[in-house]
């Protein structure tokens, strides 16, 4: 197994598999923030913020940066040919009016039935759920990113979310590190598994049960 | 600037306006959009006790963040506080109290409260405990929803690229975010704008807020603060 | 007295009064229509329209309409300058949140109380109420322009409707042919009386009981 | 002109999308802003037993009154149908059903259906006893209010100025009127426009629709009605 940066790597390029032509996409801070880097050149996706663009382009260059062009989590963006601005109500309207196709977000906890525990650290931080509730309840499809794991080695996959939920039964897909999880009628499946990883060492470090796929893909990189 | 709606006026004269204790709406998403000047003069007169509301807390050093993690809030009404750890602390400390409400219900509640509507049914939330906590319920064609009240202000402050002497508005880019819905949604609005133009000079196709809802419009004097990516 | 149309002409004129600087003001169609050609030159006024004007000029001349800007009965109108287009959710926002400062509408009965009943001729004619519900209730001053009695010499104004109300104690003042009566604390009193006209042909042709202010006004056109 | 997204089609393939027995919701405020070629299709194409949503319903021979007037429609949602006599006439004889709803709450309850909330308080048409009566309440705060539900149809049909590829719309004066929220509140929304530019040629400022609510775009073959003021 690599470093730490090329988990996150193979983790947004599995995650970028997720998209397709003409998708309306919303991506989370963090590793999914990292997806756009795996898209074909000539993909269509138009990606959606919060905070009212439609049509979200990349970074920009360094000095390049415009204050008043920033997502959702107040970074410099750009804007691609073809998108607007609206105010917060209509982006959130999209949102829960089902037209986001795919949102792809980081979470604290999934449960094996699809519960998205991800806005509080019980005792720890409570830093609000932002546009999290309604993303996981009403996008098309939820992807989660996150580490297998969390810091002291525990399990975020979970039988029961032992964090307070951000909303039920809302996640598709889980993708860690190590492997990649369907949840298909509340159940969990594992699908694929990334190249160098052993199925043991993935029982070993869930802490509930999962269903294997027998034909489940080996993720070349 | 001809000046015959007297909306256009002084950084001073506004401060008028704002007093400790009172409830006040902001624009911005991040620290993005949020008046610099005006929540400077906030800052300056000492006004504090304020029940703040708009979609997050900024960061600590930027936007409304400046006033939140200076203690001047008593409470906020947020989606989150999450890039202003300062908001945090003083949360876990008790000193001030947090209402956390979905971003885009959030949004909704400020147009609700501006366009003259006490509230609206969501599902959203209705599975998440802490949401819909101590929440009415509504039931309509035997579905259950949480009852999301209206919010309104005493003063709502925005900023704009553009103003006219009306109050017409335009904005620029990400920065329109949550401010066409605050300029609706208090008893006075203030617009913190770039510049003010002569009337018949923006395109009346292109204005996004109706100078109906503006009061007073006073000259940005630009961000002061850092961004956190410089 | 004179023809049908200088009573028009006096109404409106009498209505214009109600018209301060700085106001915005929704006009319903009919005599109401006429009462910016009474404005005084120099007057700041923006006319609100429900269809998304705010700022609404005057019928422009002929040859020169324009068939996508329309007022709200679907006929030509012009934009004044600092004017703007949007949505009909924010043109009526805008009444229920009661920044339309005056509405000046036209009535079939209004009773002493200032109940308004303009939207149904019982097994007759339902039009429907358009706008005027959200003006009549939010409207910060309701004012009716209408002829003092129908065309069958019955007193529009009344004790009781016996029309389907619109709203009910919303109206301020009403202004017929004949005079002019206000509204206070549930009670109708005759302020105004029109040139020409005698208080005992008010009284005969009125049917409900009203006040008669001691110093009532008379207006000399 | 690229067509990269598949939304630029015929008049005679958007057809395809509309049937008798639908629900229709269309842009437009006494005819003006209502899709004449959409109209047209609709009419050829024999189509009938409609559930008509939008503010009025035109005048007999302009906008969607086309339709209502030739007896197309069982019911119509509307605030009024005081422009088109033959309307009234068809409500008198008991051919066609009317639910009036005052024109702010119409506009809001197309909102609602199309930002995907199912309902609103409000207090206007509270003490009118047609608009309130069978109308659930709710108490909110000690007071009451009616409780108003969302509007969606199977297909929206709006006119707009200029399209580009994705769908992205501007409209054109008080032609804007209805459009913006009847394009977010169906399954299938289809824009009738005037001129389709190339994607990028719109200034992201002043786009009114986003192209995610915009299925298919036809060109407009312009009014071919007299209008009332003719």
């Amino acid at each position: 197994m690599g470093m730490g940066v090329d988990f996150r790597y193979r983790m947004a390029k599995r995650a970028s598999e997720e998209i397709k032509n003409g998708m309306l996409v919303n991506l989370g801070i963090g590793i999914p923030s990292l997806v756009p880097n795996h898209l074909p050149e000539n993909m269509h996706v138009i990606f959606h913020s919060e905070n009212g663009i439609i049509g979200m382009g990349p970074s920009p260059v360094k000095g390049e940066e415009d204050s008043n062009l920033c997502n959702a989590g107040g970074f410099p963006v750009t804007i691609q040919s073809g998108g607007s601005y609206c105010d917060s109500s209509i982006a959130f309207g999209m949102i829960r009016k089902g037209k986001v196709d795919l949102t792809i977000l980081g979470s604290l906890q999934v449960s094996s039935k699809g519960d998205l525990a991800n806005w509080i650290v019980p005792g720890k931080k409570v830093p609000g759920m932002g546009g999290a509730v309604e993303l996981a309840q009403k996008a098309k499809r939820v992807v989660v990113v996150m580490n297998h794991c969390d810091k002291s080695g525990i399990s975020k996959i979970v039988k029961e979310c032992s964090y307070p939920l951000t909303s039920s039964k809302c996640v598709n897909l889980i993708i860690t590190e190590m492997a990649v999880f369907k949840i298909h009628v509340e159940e969990l499946w594992l699908t694929e598994l990334f190249k160098g990883i052993e199925l043991s060492d993935v029982i070993e470090r869930t802490n509930c049960e999962f269903r294997v796929n027998e034909y489940y893909r080996s993720i070349p990189y | 600037m001809e000046n015959s709606f007297g909306k256009i006026t002084t950084l001073e004269k506004a401060m008028e306006f704002f007093y400790s204790g009172m409830t006040l709406m902001f624009g911005g998403f991040g620290g993005v959009g949020t008046p610099p000047t005006l929540v400077d003069g906030i800052l300056k007169k000492g006004i504090n006790n304020l029940t703040l509301i708009g979609n997050d807390t900024g960061f600590p050093n930027i936007g409304i963040g400046k006033l939140v993690s200076r203690n001047r809030a008593a409470k906020v009404i947020v989606s989150h506080i999450g890039s202003n750890p300062v908001a945090g602390e003083l949360m876990n400390e008790g000193q001030i109290e947090v209402e956390f409400s979905p971003q885009g219900i959030l949004v909704e509640r400020i147009r609700a409260g501006g366009i003259g509507l006490p509230g609206f049914l969501t599902d959203i939330g209705l599975d998440n405990e802490v949401i819909s906590k101590n929440k009415p319920q509504f039931q309509l064609d035997g579905k259950n929803y949480l009852v999301e009240k209206a919010l309104t202000a005493d003063v709502s402050i925005v900023y704009a690229k553009k103003a006219d002497p009306y109050g017409n508005l335009i904005y620029d880019k990400s920065a329109r975010n949550t401010n066409p819905l605050v300029a609706m949604a208090s008893k006075i609005t203030i617009a913190e704008v770039e510049e003010i133009v002569p009337i018949g000079s923006l395109n009346p196709e292109e204005i996004v807020t109706q100078g109906v809802y503006i009061d007073y419009l006073i000259p940005s004097k630009g961000v002061n603060w850092t961004w956190a990516w410089e």
